[in-house]
């Protein structure tokens, strides 16, 4: 039998944010803004004795997508999971409005946002939080100059949080099988309201209630990828060329989207529930399936132009 | 006068006479459980509660637990495992007084307290094999409480994969009048094979809940780090390529799961395929499926069996041993004893090593018991077969008259120089010393005795101890290798760069090996999920183990 | 105070709101100069999950859909988002998503929106709502939080007590109506002893910000140093290497 | 936390000719490590901040063994580190001077 799982195709999973953005990208055509060499390092942690990061967990830039010129920022999922800090979240700030403001000159084609976060980072959480709505409020800007921004999503901590919902911000979501996209974490639930309405540590259970394959299948998100960096690749460079205006006919045709999901699924309780009303094949099965399998299912659910 | 030889057999048809009150048959009901052990067993009783590395009688257990200490007391605990918090309780009802065990794992700590509040009078620390040996001569149970997935109405038991150490336990017990009892999940018109035969089984108690087995070696490929991959290299190529090591024992740390995951790569390409690590006595560690999966293996037997691999083992019979049901057959005191005369080498990780090459897994506060590895990890002195590998290890280690030269076994540490929050491995003295003397144990707890041990393996490189002729070459070889520990700062370079000349100690560039080439892309797997992908879905990996 | 309370005091010449499912409310209410504005809100210290999200989200869209351009103002008083398993899988993200997204819209559209917060408001549930709107007011009583100090502590693993002397030092952590206007997330605080009605008439008549201003809010306030600059840098550099 | 700094004489400049690389990420166990080219070729300085303390000495003979091993004139070395193992901080390190050989 030859090698099912190919040793040399960098993985989006295992990748560090940087050697994302290096696959995704044009061979070194990156370039990064306020890099670690400047040393913008988060001053909030070392009272709480931790050490920071040259980057503060997040690479912000600008590069080539087969030639057009895109944006990029990259979350470090590994570094404090991720989280939004006051430095983290105002890179994040910053390379949005650039995009905006170059929108009528020579601003990029799209953004693109590797988001891998656990959510607003605690030790600077007033400042997370807000980084997040600042993000918000200019992925919204961007979206309405014209620029399409892409959410990325297949890293270990996922995008919970407020990075759920900046993913659900954006104009195309792409995730491959290890994503989880949500807002409360499976252990926030289970501490908050007990081990009976979630089991955080049935992880089957985890990616079922948050995971890539439950999100694609209902319309939470649009591409879903295998797990190289390459294919990453490919699913942004189809998805800038047609995402949807950011304007009243996409937000109704989208209430009109989630208002049918609650109708739908509203008494479901875990994803197969979903899936059989969706009358596809084998619902207990879907989450064993492998990605060639599981992409052979035809669904509705993520073709909509509604977000 | 005349002398009565039945007197155990008459205890016997008295205990199952006032048990069977309450029993259909064989069957019990599962509410009665606790009468019947409250009638069966007696105050002294020697007691098997089986509780193996894996499996767990766990019903009966939290049963017997809950009887009443007035009745039943002083019971004298003799079991492989004590893994479940009710295996404590016992003691700390004072149902239970003496223990003889083998291997304690998650409870070392509780384990420890107990020892210390004189809640437990210990017999002694085991290996699996001395433990199932004394049940034939002194410590033969007088009631076996075992469990097994299926029963039929005759008691004939069914136990799944998890074989493990049943066989044995009944053979001891109902072959020396004493009784068996049985918990299993399913009560069926006709076992798929009989592993333990009905006659030997005295009564069955179905339960509402599956008994408890842990996956205790499954080892997330996604937590292998650069070092124990560099570790690997240097094992496969310095140890296994030249010693042509084919038959083995691998224990169950992340440098061996990183070994077993760079033979269809790393091995590849160094042209080992066949020439070693061919015949193995393995638990079904789920990082070997690429190996397995690329042709690498040729049989496996295994001492238990693993959560999630039934259904990849049944349709890999050529390697597994299994039964014609077409599930895994494992049976620990076989295993063990594959693992003592037919291996050339054990390989395995620990907790500390001194600088005799002693190893201990006993760290302060923690009795964790032996298990296999004392078995796994000596040179059996009872072998009589060659092979290249065990003359070649005899040759390196032999100063006597070559015409009467025994070979050896190869025994492998492989351990990184620091473990968890900074803890150096390699240590003057092991922790086991000082907690054999607080706890005022005869014998201090040493998991490999350095004599047995050839070679050390850590990221700064391998020593070799068969090469080493004196107290002080070993010290400074074991030195050599322990990296900016206190015990590695504490070398005599000169000395030790003598031991590399000698070849006593080789670095990763003496074995042509580039540290930086240590790379996660070299695993044949990165993840559970590839190592689903490998077995092409039969292997169901356990749920705690997912990331999708 | 009550909700009764707010509504009086914002809208002391009248108003016509009716309460919805799921602690939503919705309706409208009479401000000098502006006329009936529309108000919609979550209330009762109801947690903000899909089924409130999505009707507030609605009424928002028809008004905007509706294109007289007035003021939204947004009555606050829940809690976290709704932690349960089956809100998250419906898409919990997606929901307060979109609730931003149909407030900004609103703003784009010409519509000033201003939420006014009276009671809790954490995490989540924070983002889609009070700060989702062009002005965030602070009334008595309101209380902002990301998460809570036990929580914090939990995570960080430092004592509770050792947090609380911290937040005595620094604005950036701490839950509390006092550090999150310090690092630019409300707009005014309004106190007991002011007229609320002519304070939102004078806030409806400033014209509407045309840029997200709270970094510099923060800075000015002393309570967020870094934001601003780090993101003006960011963007310099953007477009230095244009 | 603790901060401090290991300063070397070396013989020569260290290979290649790029200017700075960023390797690894401070993680639990993990570290990242920034080196620059910004020193006199006689010189070379690593500068680091740990999360854990009290391991002074190892962090100093693991550096001095370093320098010793790649001599790496010229270059600094910025460390965060989340209480990474020796094995780890040197593997490291020693990735970090392979990459300042890297073309530009």
């Amino acid at each position: 039998m030859s090698n099912p799982v190919q040793p040399n195709e960098a993985d989006w999973y295992e990748a560090s944010a940087r050697e994302r953005i290096d696959g995704l990208l044009d061979p070194k055509s990156f370039v990064e803004f306020l890099g670690p060499e400047q040393r913008a390092v988060s001053p909030h942690l070392a009272q709480f004795d931790l050490t920071g990061a040259f980057d503060d967990g997040i690479v912000v830039g600008r590069g080539r997508l087969d030639g057009q010129e895109v944006f990029v920022a990259a979350q470090e999922g590994r570094f404090l999971g991720g989280a939004f800090g006051e430095v983290h979240g105002a890179k994040l700030v910053g390379i949005l409005r650039a995009a905006r403001d170059g929108a009528n000159n020579d601003g990029p084609r799209a953004v693109l946002l590797l988001l891998d976060t656990g959510g607003v980072r605690l030790q600077e959480a007033n400042a997370g939080e807000l980084a997040i709505s600042e993000i918000v409020d200019a992925v919204v800007k961007v979206r309405s100059a014209g620029i399409p921004i892409l959410a990325l999503v297949g890293g270990r901590a996922g995008a919970f949080g407020g990075g759920g919902i900046i993913t659900a911000c954006c104009s195309r979501i792409v995730v491959s099988e290890h994503a989880r996209v949500s807002v409360s974490g499976p252990e926030v639930i289970e501490i908050n309201k007990g081990v009976e309405e979630f089991d955080s540590r049935d992880r089957a259970l985890v990616w079922r209630v948050c995971g890539a394959r439950t999100r694609y299948l209902t319309g939470g998100a649009d591409r879903y990828v295998k797990g190289s960096i390459r294919d990453f690749r490919e699913a942004a460079l189809a998805l800038i060329r047609n995402a949807p205006s950011f304007d009243l006919v996409t937000l109704v045709a989208e209430q009109q989207r989630l208002m049918e999901r609650l109708q739908r699924f509203g008494d479901c309780r875990d994803a197969p529930d979903i899936w059989r009303k969706m009358g596809l094949p084998e619902p207990e099965r879907i989450a064993e399936l492998d990605d060639d399998a599981f992409l052979a299912i035809r669904t509705k659910g993520a073709d909509h132009d509604a977000r | 006068m005349l002398t009565d030889w039945e007197k155990q057999r008459t205890e016997r048809r008295t205990r199952l006479e006032a048990g069977s009150r309450y029993a259909n048959g064989k069957l019990v009901a599962s509410e009665k459980t606790k009468v019947l052990l409250e009638t069966v067993i007696r105050p002294g009783d020697r007691i098997c509660l089986e509780g193996d590395n894996q499996k767990q009688a766990d019903f009966l257990a939290e049963v017997l637990a809950s009887v009443d200490p007035s009745r039943i007391h002083d019971l004298h605990i003799v079991q492989s495992g004590i893994v479940l918090q009710a295996h404590l309780d016992l003691f700390e009802r004072g149902i239970a007084r003496k223990l003889d065990f083998s291997y304690s794992g998650p409870q070392g700590a509780a384990l420890a307290r107990a020892l210390t509040a004189g809640k437990i009078e210990l017999g002694a620390v085991h290996t699996y094999i001395e433990l199932f040996a004394r049940y034939f001569m002194d410590l033969t149970p007088h009631v076996a409480l075992i469990v097994a997935r299926q029963a039929d109405r005759d008691g004939n038991l069914y136990t799944g994969p998890n074989t493990e150490d049943t066989p044995t336990i009944v053979e001891a017990t109902a072959f020396k009048s004493g009784i068996v009892v049985a918990q299993v999940n399913e009560i069926v018109d006709k076992v798929p094979r009989v592993d333990i035969a009905g006659d030997q089984v005295d009564f069955v108690i179905r339960t509402e809940k599956p008994f408890y087995v842990e996956p205790l070696f499954t080892r997330d490929p996604a937590s292998i780090t650069e070092n124990q991959i560099l570790m690997a290299m240097m094992a496969i190529k310095g140890i296994y390529a030249e010693y042509g090591v084919k038959r083995l024992n691998h224990g169950i740390g992340f440098p061996t799961a990183a070994i077993e995951l760079l033979l269809p790569t790393y091995g590849e390409q160094l042209g080992l395929k066949g020439k070693i690590a061919t015949h193995w006595a393995l638990n079904p560690h789920p990082s070997l499926i690429p190996a397995i999966e690329s042709g690498w293996v040729q049989q496996i037997h295994s001492f238990g069996s693993e959560v999630g691999m039934d259904d990849y083992m049944s349709a890999r019979s050529d390697v597994y041993f299994v039964g014609d049901d077409g599930s895994l057959r494992s049976n620990r005191l076989m295993c063990q004893t594959a693992g003592l005369y037919a291996c050339d080498m054990f390989i395995g990780s620990t907790l500390q090593i001194d600088l005799e090459g002693n190893s201990s897994t006993f760290t302060s506060g923690r009795i964790a018991g032996f298990g296999g590895a004392p078995n796994m990890g000596s040179d059996a002195h009872g072998r009589r077969h060659p092979t290249p590998a065990w003359l070649k290890a005899g040759r390196e280690s032999w100063d006597g008259d070559r015409k009467l030269m025994r070979g050896r076994k190869l025994v492998v540490q492989i351990l990184e120089t620091f473990g968890e929050k900074m803890a150096p491995n390699y240590v003057e003295t092991l922790d086991s010393v000082a907690m054999a003397e607080k706890l005022k144990f005869d014998l201090v707890p040493v998991m490999i005795y350095g004599d047995d041990v050839s070679h050390i393996v850590t990221e700064e490189g391998i020593a070799n101890l068969l090469l080493c002729r004196t107290s002080a070459e070993r010290e400074q070889a074991i030195r050599g290798v322990a990296g900016f520990t206190d015990v590695g700062r504490g070398r005599d370079r000169k000395a030790v760069e003598a031991l590399r000349r000698r070849g006593i100690i080789r670095r990763p560039e003496d074995l042509g090996i580039d540290p930086l080439a240590a790379s996660r892309q070299l695993l044949a797997a990165r993840s559970i999920k590839d190592l689903v992908t490998w077995s092409g879905g039969l292997y169901q990996a356990p749920s705690k183990f997912r990331n999708w | 105070m009550t909700l009764d309370e707010v509504l009086a005091a914002l809208f002391p010449a009248g108003h016509e709101v009716v309460r919805g499912p799921s602690g939503t409310l919705h309706g409208t209410g009479t401000v000098e100069g502006q006329g009936k504005i529309t108000v919609v809100g979550i209330v009762g210290g109801t947690p903000l999950g899909v089924d409130g999200a999505i009707l507030l989200s609605g009424h928002v869209l028809s008004v905007v859909k509706a294109d007289q351009h007035e003021p939204i103002v947004v009555l606050i008083d829940t809690a976290s988002q709704n932690m349960a398993r089956r809100d998250e899988l419906m898409g919990l993200n997606e929901y307060l998503a979109h609730l931003a997204k149909s407030l900004a819209l609103a703003a784009a559209n010409g519509h000033r929106t201003v939420s006014v917060l009276y009671g809790h408001a954490a995490a989540g549930a924070l983002i889609a709502t009070a700060l989702s709107a062009q002005s965030l007011v602070a009334l008595p009583g309101a209380e902002p939080s990301v998460m809570d100090l036990p929580s914090i502590s939990r995570v960080t693993k430092l004592p509770l007590d050792q947090l609380k002397e911290l937040s005595k030092s620094t604005p950036i952590f701490a839950p509390g109506i006092e550090p999150l206007f310090a690092t630019g997330a409300v707009t005014e605080f309004w106190g007991r002893d002011q007229p609320f009605a002519n304070r939102l008439a004078a806030l409806l008549r400033e014209p509407p910000l045309t840029s997200d201003q709270r970094d510099r809010t923060g800075l000015t306030r002393r309570g967020r140093l870094l934001a601003r600059k780090i993101a003006d840098q960011v963007a310099e550099e953007a477009r230095a290497h244009a | 936390m603790e901060q401090f700094q290991v300063r070397g004489t070396t013989e020569r400049r260290a290979g290649g000719n790029r200017d700075r690389a960023v390797i690894g990420v401070n993680a639990s166990g993990n570290l990242e490590v920034l080196v620059e080219r910004v020193l006199p070729d006689s010189e070379c300085l690593v500068d680091v901040a740990t999360a854990v303390t009290g391991f002074g000495r190892i962090w100093e003979a693991v550096i001095q063994e370093f320098l010793e091993r790649t001599s790496p004139g010229g270059l600094k070395f910025s460390i965060n580190d989340g209480g990474a193992r020796p094995d780890t901080v040197t593997l490291r390190l020693l990735q970090s001077v392979r990459l300042m050989e890297d073309e530009a």
